[in-house]
């Protein structure tokens, strides 16, 4: 386990490392410029402060240098404010990951209730709610959703504040309309996987046991089923991350999403790369995540890297 | 024998054994596709999203000549209305544009995005996926590796570059979408061929001295074709949906042109003033979602029984 | 003799996309204390269905008990709430079914999978039941059944599995043990040993046995009684004896003829019978087997035949059992034995 | 034996995820009568006075820092802030000198006039590189030191001659001197805290030294700013207000449905919401000194003929424009300087556009006329395709959409639209890669020479690459004014625009106004009109 680990440890940081390369020098061929207010600026004050931020230089040196203070942990400073980059990102984190895992939370639970009771209690109400419910989360636009959500309940009625942050009733719409796609896709998911165990051999052989319907359920069928949903977490995570882009500028909650799009079309280098990082070792970790959450659902999967 | 009923003797004459007949008894067999289409015909949702398909393709070729406007004239004097005054049935936009026209022209190009760009990831998908999964070995790691590597990048990041390069349109956004779209297309074939190639009548075929080539194209690929196909019915709402979030944020196809996603744009800045700008737009591309969803449904079930609900 | 189980006139089909699958037409049956009743037949003639309907495993919708009633020490069960059913399977009846494979839990030890019956039915500690468990894993023959308890399927071999099942099944000391195909999966030296720990532990519990199999050599070794199912229908039945030496269905001459004979011919070969099983959808008007029934009249055609009692506890549905085919069943007979 | 449990897992993973960001949530703003909130569009970039250039960092400056002079609360003129009575003006009216009054910075040292002359040389000192250093350049010597050529930083026209008394010498006389001293760039700063925290200066709100109404206590980045009432001000005993909050609503119905469920009491009303509310009882509008336009890039052949461009201007209807998809309370245009600029003529106070009314023109057959002409000229039969370049923001969109379906429907002239993320179109702008470029300018300061200079042969901002001798005649002398006349200055700045807009150098479009909302029980909030973008003064306000 702990050498699987290390393995696949090693294998993110050569991944992240071709990333931040691919993206350093990608960011860098792009036209135009990273001053922000170059209109007013004369030749040598442009000069002056793209020295200030070693822009002058050779891009060979600055991605060595870039590198160099990697690896002490320093992200550099915005060139848009010159903020220091892991300040503006932790900023940032804290309300993203903390709507975004609030909505993959909610999401994935009711979406698991939702694909239990369907796949229970198949063609009956319940089922055509669920499914309805599936449909309309994959077909409704996320924005959509969320401006939906915030002028309705927001401000037609009042329940819940429309948008902002700073309580925690302010992260309830912001983390209802992220979780709807992951209710739609989990709840499907798990729908057809459960449908799919309930007909297994080994569920007849525990109903055989006598064992209460619930217990099966739970004990039996929930656990098998939930190994496909468990795939799918990965690229759901990382569709938070585009979601929430949306949603975060709908309900102006101050998170990752804004930086991030700005950062790039303002050519804002060390917050581009910061971001990406940052992304990036998000994504890789839920994937790894799920690998490990895989292992620990189905034993057959050992851990040992011989998984195919 | 209580209940005694009378039987004539002649229906005791021996007719002896109608083995042909037993054999005609049998069930056809059907073909897999025909049985595919079969099972498909059988979905009354995946019939309702074929229906609707047809109904949405129809009128984004032809709704345009129900009208006497176009999708790009201005008339600031009547702008915003939400009644269907003058043929303008779903009423105007905020420069007075009809909205049915551009609802139709934007749907129009909003599909020729996905299938462009659905066209590409399987193109791009069905070879590497296919090299990958055919040659395996260290092939087969290297573009894992890739793919790993490409996966973990935020593909926004790679998108907004691409189109910070390339003039927006069709092809551009297509090509952005299929840039990271094509990985679980590659997937899905890797895992095919990787269960396929090991079966036996491959194996005959390579013994028979059959080149990679013809291996690939007469044997793997029309037996991937499933898959291919219900990963295409999934991929077209997913990259339609991927091309109204980029116009969302402002990075997709450029006003005045029009796209489903950049109508709900536009229709969103006023959602408080004027509900129908949002409205007809985000009721097409929910509609054509459904469809392809249900469509997609009803051919997985249909294709790969094992899913079947 | 007590009859502790009796099956009456039981129907059940299966609604599918393409309509209604009749899959068991009117099975009657009993099983007395202590006994083994064996029911044969083709694959798809409906007797896992049976099988699974006494312990009402079959899921409902797609499934549905059209009729019948299956009497457990009386009671009956069909009529049974999903709650009073929880107390009889396991406890009373308990099953093992055909594939080791999949008729265990891959997530789950096999200790815990054997824990589970015991603590649900015999109301013990954790800790009791983990003994219990393992004492039976013992008794089911699996070496060292300390650390195969916290092992999980896939590390078990497939006759282990098949072991493993027994000792769920027996776990809670069922008066009635169902066995479906329980061999059929298995390398052939396995299907012995497991076949003689079956009648072992019969002999040591007093378990009655419900053996569903297609395998003729299976039967003869360990039933008392055998049941020859064909189309959803029981076509024969009667003593282990009566059906061996004296069959009297075209169809179990066919299932004979298909099995091979210790004292047959090297030369002579195993005659199958031809063609297929009807297709239940639409069952045939007459007798399901005419079709592919070498002795087949005109009536068979038309009418289907009744279950008629030959001798006390032997039973066949056959027209040739009719008085006004009595000169053709002689010419049949006679011709069967004259090959 | 190994556990295997998900449930926890999971329970453990939501609890770890909750309580990294339990600690952010401060609790919620309540809505007490010494809490002001308000919505920002965006988020200061730069809080350094030296070297702030954004609106949104103006509104926290002009609040937390004091100069000589500030915004008064009529929020048209300037009043006295930190200087003490008048100035002393020598003859040629090239040097002032200023007395500071008592007052103190937040950690209690008090204001000395060496705090302003560090202020401003740093800011003028090339290694600082601030980007709107030449707001000091009619500092003696200011521009040659700020570009390194001749000057050294002692020669810079600024001093203290004790800790009390600054002097100024100016290159050339000002008449508009009080307006430019309530500008960031001539707010004092400390030496010693600036020192102190070097590269950090001004980054958080722990980073600085205040000495204006309010301090700034806490900046949570991308999300909020808190102002406290500075006990330690001059003037401590007008501020009512204890506390000021500014969140930061980049999505326009943010804010809008931030104002209607009372979370914020002020807000800028942007996009399309401005429809609904502009003649709200609550709305403020505030008319800004910028200037929007059209340039036309006469390296083009086409639109270097004089006729061409003067049909385009003539087939743009600014007023249409203004009231179809602006719809705000802008003025359509009819010239280059916003009507609320001054003149600095003989009367002070009067506007540059009260001296030199210019009506928009619209006229679609004069236009053919003239474009039919002009391609007669250029011995074309049809015009080619233009090039509009602009920003990619939903606003910039719309203008393009608006203007290729004019000319079109005007003039039959085919426009193509690029819409460029903000440093491209800028690159594409200086590089003159376009037909057309949608041009919003924002004066420096309130005098309409800091528009008509633009346009100067050569000039950095000259994007049209236009060149008359005379227009470049008339803005020398009025920059010189050798005669010190305000009037003669005045007038020849008057003909510099009629040339210009006779010329067709610019499509003139609108004067930008921003519109607030502000709840009824805010009282005495201030909107200024000047300086960088709108400002809002917090040091009156009220709330009931």
């Amino acid at each position: 386990m702990a050498r699987y680990i290390l393995k696949r440890f090693s294998l993110m940081i050569v991944t992240l490392f071709i990333i931040i390369t691919a993206t350093f020098f990608l960011i860098h061929s792009l036209p135009g410029s990273p001053l922000q207010n170059a209109e007013k600026l004369t030749p040598e004050l442009q000069a002056q402060i793209l020295a200030q931020y070693g822009l002058d230089q050779p891009i060979h040196i600055q991605y060595f240098k870039y590198l160099g203070g990697l690896v002490q942990g320093d992200l550099g400073t915005s060139i848009a404010n010159g903020q220091s980059v892991t300040g503006l990102l932790m900023n940032g984190f804290s309300a993203s990951v903390f709507i975004g895992a609030q909505g993959l939370i909610l999401g994935i639970v009711i979406g698991l209730i939702l694909g239990v009771l369907a796949a229970l209690k198949r063609n009956t109400w319940i089922d055509s709610f669920a499914t309805g419910t599936s449909i309309i989360g994959v077909s409704v636009p996320s924005f959509v959703l969320a401006a939906t959500l915030s002028y309705f309940i927001g401000v037609e009625l009042g329940w819940l504040p429309a948008n902002l942050w700073g309580t925690y009733e302010h992260t309830i719409l912001p983390s209802i309309a992220l979780s709807f796609p992951v209710v739609a896709q989990i709840s499907r998911y798990v729908r057809t996987e459960m449908v799919e165990v309930l007909e297994q051999d080994y569920m007849r052989t525990a109903k055989a046991k006598g064992i209460s319907r619930l217990a099966i359920t739970v004990k039996h069928a929930l656990r098998n089923a939930l190994i496909p949903a468990v795939t799918v977490m990965g690229p759901l995570a990382a569709g938070i991350i585009t979601g929430s882009l949306v949603v975060e500028s709908i309900f102006a909650v101050p998170g990752m999403g804004k930086i991030f799009v700005d950062s790039i079309t303002s050519k804002d280098y060390t917050m581009v790369m910061g971001s990406t990082i940052f992304y990036s070792v998000l994504i890789i970790s839920a994937l790894f995540i799920v690998d490990l959450l895989y292992g620990i659902i189905d034993p057959r999967i050992r851990i040992s890297g011989a998984k195919e | 024998m209580s209940t005694e009923k009378t039987y004539t003797p002649e229906l005791f004459e021996p007719i002896g054994q109608l083995e042909k007949r037993a054999e005609q008894l049998n069930r056809k067999q059907v073909g897999v596709w025909k049985d595919a289409w079969l099972r498909f015909r059988q979905n009354k949702g995946a019939l309702i999203g074929v229906a609707l398909l047809l109904v949405i393709g129809l009128l984004a070729i032809f709704g345009p000549l129900m009208n006497d406007h176009n999708w790009e004239t201005q008339n600031l004097a009547i702008k915003n209305q939400s009644a269907n005054i003058d043929g303008h049935y779903m009423g105007t936009d905020h420069f007075g544009r009809d909205l049915w026209q551009r609802v139709w022209y934007g749907a129009k190009i909003s599909l020729e995005i996905a299938f462009l760009a659905v066209f590409l990831d399987v193109v791009i998908g069905v070879t590497i996926g296919g090299i990958s999964g055919y040659f395996g070995g260290r092939i087969d790691m290297f573009i894992q590796r890739f793919i790993e590597v490409i996966y973990s990048i935020p593909n926004l990041i790679i998108i907004i570059m691409l189109l910070m390069w390339m003039e927006p349109g069709i092809l551009a956004i297509a090509i952005a979408i299929a840039l990271t779209g094509w990985v679980p297309m590659s997937r899905i074939v890797r895992a095919q061929i990787l269960k396929l190639r090991s079966q036996e009548y491959v194996l005959a075929a390579r013994t028979l001295g059959a080149s990679h080539k013809r291996i690939l194209l007469k044997h793997l690929i029309p037996n991937v074709m499933g898959p291919i196909i219900i990963a295409v019915t999934f991929s077209i709402p997913s990259a339609i949906f991927f091309e109204a979030f980029l116009s969302f944020i402002g990075l997709g196809i450029r006003p005045p042109e029009a796209s489903l996603g950049l109508l709900i744009s536009e229709g969103n800045q006023i959602l408080q003033l004027f509900p129908h700008v949002l409205l007809w737009p985000a009721l097409v591309l929910s509609v054509l979602m459904l469809a392809f969803n249900l469509v997609g449904d009803g051919l997985r079930d249909a294709l790969d029984p094992r899913m079947k609900k | 003799m007590s009859k502790i189980l009796e099956v009456r006139d039981l129907h059940v089909s299966f609604h599918t996309y393409s309509g209604e699958v009749k899959a068991v037409r009117g099975v009657s049956f009993d099983v007395e204390k202590g006994q083994t009743l064996a029911i044969v037949g083709e694959s798809g003639c409906g007797k896992s269905v049976t099988s699974q309907a006494i312990m009402k495993l079959i899921l409902t919708p797609p499934g549905e008990y059209k009729h019948g009633e299956v009497l457990y020490n009386g009671k009956d069960l069909v009529k049974m709430s999903e709650k009073e059913m929880e107390q009889v399977r396991g406890k009373e009846i308990a099953m093992i079914f055909q594939d080791p494979m999949t008729s265990l839990n891959p997530t789950m030890t096999v200790g815990k999978q054997i824990m589970e019956g015991i603590i649900k039915h015999q109301k013990l500690s954790k800790a009791e039941a983990k003994e219990k468990a393992i004492e039976m894993l013992k008794l089911v023959g699996i070496p060292s059944p300390e650390s195969r308890f916290t092992q999980y399927p896939h590390q078990f071999s497939g006759g282990m599995r098949q072991r493993a099942m027994i000792a769920i099944a027996l776990s809670c000391n069922p008066n009635v043990l169902i066995a479906d195909e329980p061999t059929t999966a298995l390398d052939v030296t396995i299907q012995a040993q497991i076949m003689d720990l079956m009648k072992d532990l019969q002999e040591r519990l007093g378990t009655s046995i419900i053996l569903i199999t297609h395998d003729l050599g299976v039967v003869a070794e360990t039933a008392d009684r055998v049941a020859v199912m064909y189309a959803g229908k029981v076509v024969e039945s009667g003593t282990i004896n009566e059906i061996f030496a004296e069959p009297r269905h075209p169809y179990t001459w066919g299932l004979m003829n298909s099995m091979p004979k210790l004292n047959q011919d090297r030369s002579e070969e195993l005659s199958p019978i031809p063609g297929a099983p009807p297709d239940l959808l639409a069952p045939p008007k007459g007798c399901a087997f005419a079709a592919r029934c070498k002795y087949a009249m005109k009536i068979c055609q038309e009418v289907d035949p009744e279950l008629i009692e030959h001798s006390k506890d032997h039973r066949v549905a056959c027209w040739l059992e009719h008085p006004m085919a009595e000169a053709y069943r002689r010419e049949v007979v006679e011709g069967r034995q004259s090959v | 034996m190994k556990k295997r449990k998900l449930v926890p897992f999971l329970a453990i993973t939501l609890v770890a995820s909750l309580g990294v960001t339990a600690c952010s949530f401060g609790g919620g703003a309540k809505d007490d009568k010494d809490t002001l909130v308000i919505a920002s569009r965006s988020e200061p970039k730069e809080l350094d006075t030296a070297k702030t250039t954004d609106g949104p960092s103006g509104i926290v400056t002009a609040n937390v820092q004091e100069g000589l002079y500030r915004h008064a609360k009529d929020g048209k003129s300037v009043e006295p802030a930190l200087v003490d009575g008048e100035p002393q003006v020598s003859a040629d009216k090239l040097t002032y000198t200023f007395k500071i009054r008592d007052a103190k910075w937040s950690d209690g040292k008090p204001v000395r006039a060496q705090d302003f002359e560090f202020a401003w040389k740093r800011t003028l000192t090339p290694e600082t590189a601030a980007e709107y250093a030449m707001i000091l350049w009619d500092l003696k010597n200011g521009r040659a030191f700020n570009e390194k050529k001749t000057a050294k930083v002692e020669d810079v026209g600024v001093k203290a001659l004790d800790d009390k008394t600054l002097e100024v010498k100016l290159e050339k006389p000002l008449p508009y001197l009080k307006n430019l001293l309530a500008f960031p760039m001539y707010l004092p700063q400390r030496e010693d805290i600036v020192k102190q925290y070097g590269k950090d200066f001004a980054k958080n709100a722990k980073a600085n030294v205040y000495n204006g109404p309010y301090k700034l206590v806490d900046w949570k980045q991308k999300q909020s700013l808190t102002l406290e009432k500075n006990e330690n001000y001059w003037d401590a005993a007008t501020v009512k207000t204890k506390k000021i909050e500014i969140k930061v609503m980049t999505d326009a119905s943010a804010a809008i449905n931030a104002y209607t469920t009372g979370q914020v009491q002020v807000a800028n009303v942007g996009g399309d919401f401005i429809q609904k509310y502009k003649d709200d009882k609550e709305a403020v509008a505030i008319k800004e000194p910028t200037s929007a336009m059209m340039i036309m890039n006469q390296k083009n052949k086409f639109l270097a003929n004089t006729k061409v461009r003067q049909a385009l201007q003539l087939a743009f209807d600014s007023k249409e424009y203004q009231q179809g998809v602006l719809q705000d309370k802008s003025t359509a245009a009819g010239g280059l300087v916003p009507g609320n600029v001054k003149g600095n003529g003989k009367d002070l106070e009067k506007l540059f556009r009260e001296s030199a009314p210019a009506e928009p023109k619209f006229d679609v057959t004069e236009a053919k006329r003239l474009l039919a002409e002009g391609l007669k000229e250029l011995g074309m039969d049809k015009a080619p395709e233009l090039e509009l370049i602009g920003d990619d923001t939903t606003s910039a969109k719309r203008h393009g959409e608006y203007v290729k379906d004019s000319f079109k429907k005007n003039l039959g002239v085919d426009v193509k639209i690029s819409s460029l993320p903000f440093q491209q179109r800028r690159d594409r702008t200086t590089n003159g890669q376009f037909d057309l470029v949608a041009f919003l300018w924002q004066g420096d300061y309130n005098d309409a020479m800091s528009y008509l200079d633009l346009f100067v042969t050569g000039g950095p901002f000259n994007y049209a690459k236009w060149s008359n001798k005379e227009y470049d005649a008339l803005i020398k002398k009025a920059q010189e004014n050798k005669s010190g006349d305000s009037q003669e200055r005045l007038d020849a700045m008057i003909q510099a625009e009629k040339i210009l807009l006779d010329e067709a150098v610019i499509i003139p479009e609108y004067y930008r106004t921003m519109t607030y909302l502000v709840k009824p029980t805010v009282k005495d909030m201030v909107f200024s009109s000047e300086g960088f973008g709108e400002e809002l003064s917090f040091k009156w306000v009220q709330k009931k």
